[in-house]
């Protein structure tokens, strides 16, 4: 199931903030359409009913109807002082203050990649979010070098992230599922393939995974995964990414300790598999343009080795 | 016995002493605001060609998923330049090439009241532009959008001197904007013709007096932020770097309390255009003159309270996003106002279908469809939805391109005859109207759509997403029919300029001053002035005149 | 038009010092990089440059009234005055830059150098003006009494002071009090 | 149990200065009632009715909102009310004085109003100002100094504008600019304390002795950064609301007046027309 199941539109709600903001929306579509077919229906009008005709006298020339300016600015500012008011409500039920609460989930905007925390638990991931449906989260958002932005259409409101600050995000997603969506402030060169994708789960899955996850990596005892192990400690991936329960403990990429789980790699731009890896790793440049990672020049064999590595870590 | 005089300094004005043969030499070394004007106007052409370029480059590059066409890094210098052209080379220009020219022959001067200023506003500008796009052969040209966010404006995020660039080049460009707005403040306040108080000002001038006003106080904001920026950049200052202290934020508001009543500024002027438009081939006068002009007032001083809203997205609290809600919304009624005051205009006239009208008329439409939308963006919740996705995008375009760029539209096809001399084809304007409009809402309005969707602005490329392909793919399209439909639009500048039929002072028998000189105006505009009685001074002279014939 | 002119400038000002607010109540702050600052000398120096506006009224005044020769020596008395207030601020941004104070050290050195500099960048302007008019003035070409470029310049010159006094207070004058 | 609403707490200083202007108003007019009396008590009336209420006792100890609409109702609603009472014919000549003043002057309006504003905000004065605990009677003598020129500065800010002698009022377009920069010095003190720390004030960081903070902080949900950010943004959107509305009436009176009209004969132009 690589395609996410949800069609993405913020006119297809997965969440409650999701549907309030709808709700709002189709409000306002309503109250606009009116305006509109109201300007578009007096100009066709017009244009049809007083078209000059030859040697028209000069019209009346009418300059003012207090009447009507009245209704102009009235009418207006009673449909503004409405949709203020829907404004504010909708606004305050969507994001109410936070309190000190513990977010349930830590996400960290870097150029160009999602890393994800759970806090309370040793859960580090990247890109893919997985969260518990049916239940109220608190997201916390926060950037590391640029500012990124948060949106899954379908959960309704977006949040930027700022380098120095922290901004949170209630959500409560309506049913389990993949839903997709992208980094929205331009972030520089690979804005486009910071892609987003949340994975809710029912509580018991999301907790199972949660044990599965907080685990450290499994030890490399097979013969074919020990190079490929010594190779990513050698060529100094160990550097920039972890591999929990190894000596890999960098903080530059995106923690590694159960890649395979993953269903796609890049944020969430292409499928997880070996062949997409393995091109990955050989030229990151190539697949990826102004990514952080350089390339190795590793000979095949051992990218072969290196690949089936990481392949290993569930 | 009284007469009329026209107003002057009191030395005699540079322009009028030079000499009038056309060589190159000449047009650079003017200080005639009308030659100025023309300039100004095809500075505005020159950059349209390179921003229109760089447009349909990125139309390219998105029409397919995926696509391998323009690499990241050159995308993103193009839509930053595409952006930054737009907005400070291409409408501002051509705003105050409208204004220069016109100005003076609406009130009845024969310059602006600081002729040398005026010319040196025109090329310190040009020369700002010029440097912008050095940039590409210096290394590289800006690439962090047109509203430059920090840190990615900072060198450790973008290392080619573009930046720099765009720091200096919009000094300068501001430097002339300003400069060119206080020329024309001093000349609207001090240089009227007798008997025209404020109350008698065609709305086009009324409307160049509350822009000037905007830009004198919106630019500085930009000219602090782009300092800070250019010291940020240069002398490792930490304005805006978080890391060290400074605060991104910062540069948010100061560059927002600029770009909003940039908008602003670049929309009023096109609003006094229309009014001026409307009233011609309705054959009436403006409906509610005092609620136009109020109007516009209002929006001027309401536009330096809604910059937030820029910023819904950001997270400063939503007891801060409630007021600035309040006040974005409100901004839409004196909008709103505008817009039924024109219909009220036509309602009852006797229509003229000629090109400008018609340019008018899709103006009511495109711009109500970037107003609603603009109107979405004040609702805190909506915009939180679809801030910086594809919607802002088909948003700003309508604002931009279907409000401004029609209203100048609509002014250029009044007021070519009266610029050239000659008579506008107007079976080829239509031509061009309609392939226009056609193609400019192919290209935008379904990027409201693909907002909708879900597909953020500024990617270089997208998925395979249900949808997006077949969608960007339209727009594409839309987009050459709009590049396709300036080219018409330029032959057709040329040909009419060659072989139209002369134009005579008054072709469309108008109601403001500039229509009683001839076209196109000599060196020295006016030697004499009519009475005025009131905004419509060349049309109660001639009812008077008819009148009088009836009487005797 | 020079209200005009003044007018940008001052919400350029504005925008500035709002600035500095902004990072002056902001965490990222240094508010010990404050002590380096030297109040005394440089009010000092400030009051010199108020006292420049006066002798500037008086050039003014002696202009309107066709005394040139006193217009000469109020005119040179404010360029004097002008031009100690900026040997006064180079004096103190040569100690500050001898004590490895410099623009990139910290916030409060970046926003104190900035706001600081772009004002002495304003009287230097000031001073050009001035002295432009003290030269046509010396060589005789500036003594019909109707010209407004005096009063212009005397306008701007009078705003520059009165940014230097809002500048002043903000910058030295309140952390010292508040300290 | 007392809820914060019905905290009416007699206020010695409004009182008095509530006698003082009606005294100065029978002062001025020898003891008759001229045009426009109405509203002059009026101001007065309900800067009274406003120091008394529950509002000015919230504003004094708990929230810096309150206080900020208090300030503001003080300076731009009861000083214009009482301006616009102030009669324009008096025995002696005062008040066609100030008139002149204000007509040559009117900058020193607009500095009494947005300078005394500024004044009051600065942190260590605010805290100064305001009693620490209830004193006998609610008299506090900064605290009535502060009423007194906060209103007196609403007062002569409104001069230029509405002062009662018409013809000494400044022009609408000149007034038009005078609201348009008051509104832009009443932004940024909003700005300032929009954005500022919630610290900014001790005053309100006191000893909650009368213990409506909790009411506050948990029924109503304003904290303290919250509260100050009200504050801000209320001296920043409605006070300008305010004078923008002054400035489109100003306007409106001015485009909608009628001018003299021009008695011009044997124009050129108008010939060739004919």
């Amino acid at each position: 199931m690589f395609k996410p199941v949800m069609d993405i539109s913020i006119f297809n709600p997965q969440s409650e903030s999701g549907w309030r903001l709808y709700h709002l929306d189709i409000y306002f579509i309503i109250a606009s359409s009116f305006i509109l077919l109201l300007v578009i229906g007096l100009l066709i009008y017009i244009a049809l009913k007083f078209r000059a005709k030859p040697n028209d006298a000069e019209p009346k020339q009418i300059k003012n109807n207090k009447l009507i300016e009245a209704l102009m600015i009235g009418i207006p500012f009673i449909m503004v002082s409405f949709f203020f008011y829907l404004t504010i409500k909708t606004m305050k039920e969507t994001e109410p203050i936070t309190h000190n609460e513990t977010p349930t989930v830590e996400i960290n905007g870097r150029q160009w990649w999602w890393q994800v925390s759970y806090p309370g638990t040793s859960v580090v991931t990247a890109n893919e979010i997985h969260l518990p449906a049916n239940k109220k989260v608190l997201l916390k958002l926060t950037a590391s070098d640029v500012i990124h932005d948060w949106w899954v259409p379908s959960f309704g409101p977006k949040m930027d992230m700022i380098p120095g600050l922290v901004n949170y995000l209630w959500l409560k997603i309506d049913k389990p599922g993949i839903y997709e969506g992208a980094c929205s402030e331009f972030c520089g060169k690979q804005h486009s393939k910071m892609r987003i994708r949340v994975i809710a789960q029912t509580q018991e899955n999301y907790q199972k995974w949660l044990t599965e996850n907080a685990k450290t990596a499994n030890i490399a005892i097979d013969s074919s995964l020990i190079k490929g192990a010594a190779i990513f400690q050698k060529a100094s991936c160990a550097g920039c990414h972890q591999i929990r329960g190894t000596m890999a403990n960098g903080n530059v990429g995106p923690d590694l300790t159960h890649l395979a789980s993953r269903q796609t790699i890049l944020s969430g731009t292409v499928k997880n598999t070996t062949e997409n890896l393995y091109r990955f790793i050989d030229n990151p440049n190539k697949i990826k343009p102004g990514v952080n990672m350089p390339r190795f020049f590793l000979q095949q064999d051992s990218l072969k080795a290196l690949v089936t590595y990481l392949h290993s870590l569930k | 016995m009284e007469t009329v005089n026209v107003p002057e300094p009191e030395e005699s004005l540079p322009s009028t002493s030079i000499s009038n043969d056309q060589g190159l030499l000449q047009w650079i070394s003017t200080v005639d605001h009308k030659q100025i004007g023309i300039l100004y106007l095809l500075m505005s052409v020159l950059f349209l060609l390179l921003g229109g370029v760089a447009a349909l480059l990125i139309r390219v590059q998105l029409s397919v998923p995926n696509n391998n066409f323009l690499s990241p890094e050159m995308y993103n210098q193009l839509f930053t330049m595409h952006g930054t052209t737009m907005v400070f080379l291409v409408m501002t220009p051509a705003i105050l090439g409208f204004s220069v020219y016109f100005v003076p022959l609406m009130i009845g001067a024969n310059d602006l009241a600081f002729p040398r200023m005026n010319a040196f506003s025109l090329w310190i500008g040009l020369f700002g532009g010029m440097l912008l796009y050095f940039s590409f052969l210096a290394g590289g040209a800006p690439d962090a959008g047109w509203f430059n966010y920090a840190p990615l404006n900072q060198r450790a995020y973008s290392q080619s001197s573009g930046i720099d660039y765009y720091c200096i080049g919009l000094l300068l460009v501001g430097i002339g904007t300003v400069g060119t707005s206080i020329n024309l403040i001093v000349t609207i306040i001090y240089y009227r013709a007798k008997g025209m108080s404020l109350r008698k000002l065609p709305v086009f001038v009324w409307m160049i007096l509350i822009n000037s006003f905007l830009i004198v106080a919106a630019f500085p904001p930009l000219n602090a932020a782009l300092s800070m920026l250019l010291l940020d950049r240069q002398l490792q200052t930490h304005f805006f770097n978080n890391t060290s202290g400074g605060s991104p934020i910062v540069w948010q508001h100061l560059f927002w309390s600029f770009g909003h009543p940039e908008v602003y500024i670049l929309i009023l002027p096109s609003f006094g255009i229309l009014s001026e438009v409307f009233q011609v081939y309705s054959r009436k006068p403006i409906f509610g003159y005092s609620f136009i002009v109020g109007s516009g007032i209002a929006i001027a001083l309401l536009a330096f309270g809604v910059w937030v809203h820029h910023m819904f997205a950001v997270g400063l609290g939503l007891t801060v996003y409630s007021y600035f809600a309040a006040s974005s919304m409100l901004i839409g009624v004196p909008t709103g106002v505008k817009v039924f005051n024109w219909l009220g205009t036509m309602w009852g006239g006797s229509l003229r279908f000629t090109t400008s009208m018609l340019f008018a008329m899709a103006f009511l439409v495109e711009f109500t469809i970037g107003g609603l939308s603009g109107v979405a963006f004040a609702i805190v919740p909506i915009d939180w939805q679809l801030t910086d996705s594809y919607f802002v995008v088909a948003h700003l375009h309508y604002v931009f391109v279907g409000g401004s760029l029609f209203g100048l539209m609509a002014g250029l096809f009044y007021w070519y005859p009266k610029m050239s001399g000659k008579m506008i084809s107007e079976k080829l304007g239509k031509w061009f109207f309609w392939l226009f409009v056609i193609g400019f809402n192919m290209t935008f309005f379904i990027q409201h759509i693909l907002g909708i969707k879900g597909m953020p602005r500024r990617v270089y490329t997208y998925p395979d997403l249900p949808g997006y392909t077949w969608m960007n793919m339209l727009s594409t399209i839309g987009g050459f029919l709009m590049s396709l439909s300036f080219l018409l639009l330029f032959y057709i500048l040329h040909k009419s300029y060659k072989i139209g039929k002369p134009a005579g002072n008054d072709p469309w028998d108008a109601y403001t001053l500039e229509w009683t000189v001839s076209s196109p105006p000599k060196i020295r505009n006016f030697t004499e002035l009519p009475p005025i009685y009131s905004y419509r001074a060349f049309r109660d002279l001639k009812e008077n005149a008819k009148n009088n014939k009836h009487g005797k | 038009m020079m209200r005009l002119v003044i007018a940008t400038e001052a919400i350029l000002f504005i925008s500035l010092m709002i600035t500095y607010v902004y990072f002056d109540l902001s965490v990222g702050f240094t508010k010990q990089s404050i002590n380096y600052l030297d109040i005394k000398s440089t009010g000092i120096f400030s009051v010199l440059l108020f006292s420049s506006s006066f002798t500037l009224v008086q050039a003014e005044k002696n202009y309107s009234e066709g005394k040139i020769k006193k217009l000469k020596i109020w005119l040179f008395a404010t360029i004097v005055l002008g031009s100690v207030f900026l040997f006064g601020q180079a004096k103190e941004y040569f100690k500050l830059l001898n004590n490895h104070f410099n623009i990139s050290l910290d916030v409060f050195s970046t926003n104190f150098f900035t706001l600081t500099g772009f004002h002495a960048f304003h009287v230097i302007i000031g001073l050009i003006l001035l002295i432009i008019v003290f030269i046509l003035t010396l060589a005789g070409d500036f003594d019909r009494p109707n010209s407004t470029a005096l009063s212009s310049i005397g306008m701007y010159w009078h705003f520059v002071d009165i940014v230097w006094i809002l500048v002043f207070t903000l910058v030295y004058v309140l952390p010292y009090l508040l300290k | 149990m007392e809820t914060i609403f019905s905290q009416w707490k007699f206020n010695l200083g409004a009182s008095l200065l509530f006698i003082l202007l009606i005294t100065f108003y029978f002062y001025l007019t020898k003891g008759k009632l001229k045009m426009g009396a109405a509203f002059y008590f009026f101001g007065c009336f309900l800067m009274l009715v406003l120091s008394l209420s529950p509002l000015h006792f919230i504003g004094m100890h708990y929230l810096l909102s309150a206080y900020m609409v208090m300030h503001i109702l003080l300076l731009l609603i009861c000083g214009p009310f009482i301006l616009m009472g102030i009669p324009k014919e008096t025995p002696n000549t005062s008040i066609k004085k100030t008139s002149v003043f204000f007509f040559n002057y009117p900058w020193m309006g607009w500095l009494a109003g947005i300078g005394l504003m500024w004044f009051w905000h600065i942190p260590k004065i605010f805290d100064a100002a305001f009693p620490k605990s209830q004193s006998l009677f609610g008299f506090y003598p900064l605290a009535f100094l502060h009423m007194l020129t906060l209103l007196l500065a609403g007062i002569f800010f409104a001069w230029p504008i509405l002062g009662p002698h018409k013809e000494l009022r400044a022009h609408p377009l000149v007034g038009l600019v005078y609201l348009a920069s008051a509104c832009v010095g009443c932004s940024i003190l909003g700005l300032f304390l929009t954005f500022a720390p919630p610290t900014l004030y001790h005053h309100y960081f006191m000893a909650d002795t009368f213990g409506f903070a909790s009411t506050i902080k948990h029924n109503w949900g304003i904290d303290r950064a919250m509260d100050q950010q009200m504050a801000g943004l209320m001296m920043w959107v409605p006070c300008c609301f305010i004078y923008l509305s002054g400035c489109m009436m100003l306007f409106f009176k001015y485009i909608n007046a009628k001018e003299k009209p021009i008695v011009i004969e044997n124009n050129k132009l108008e010939r060739r027309y004919s």
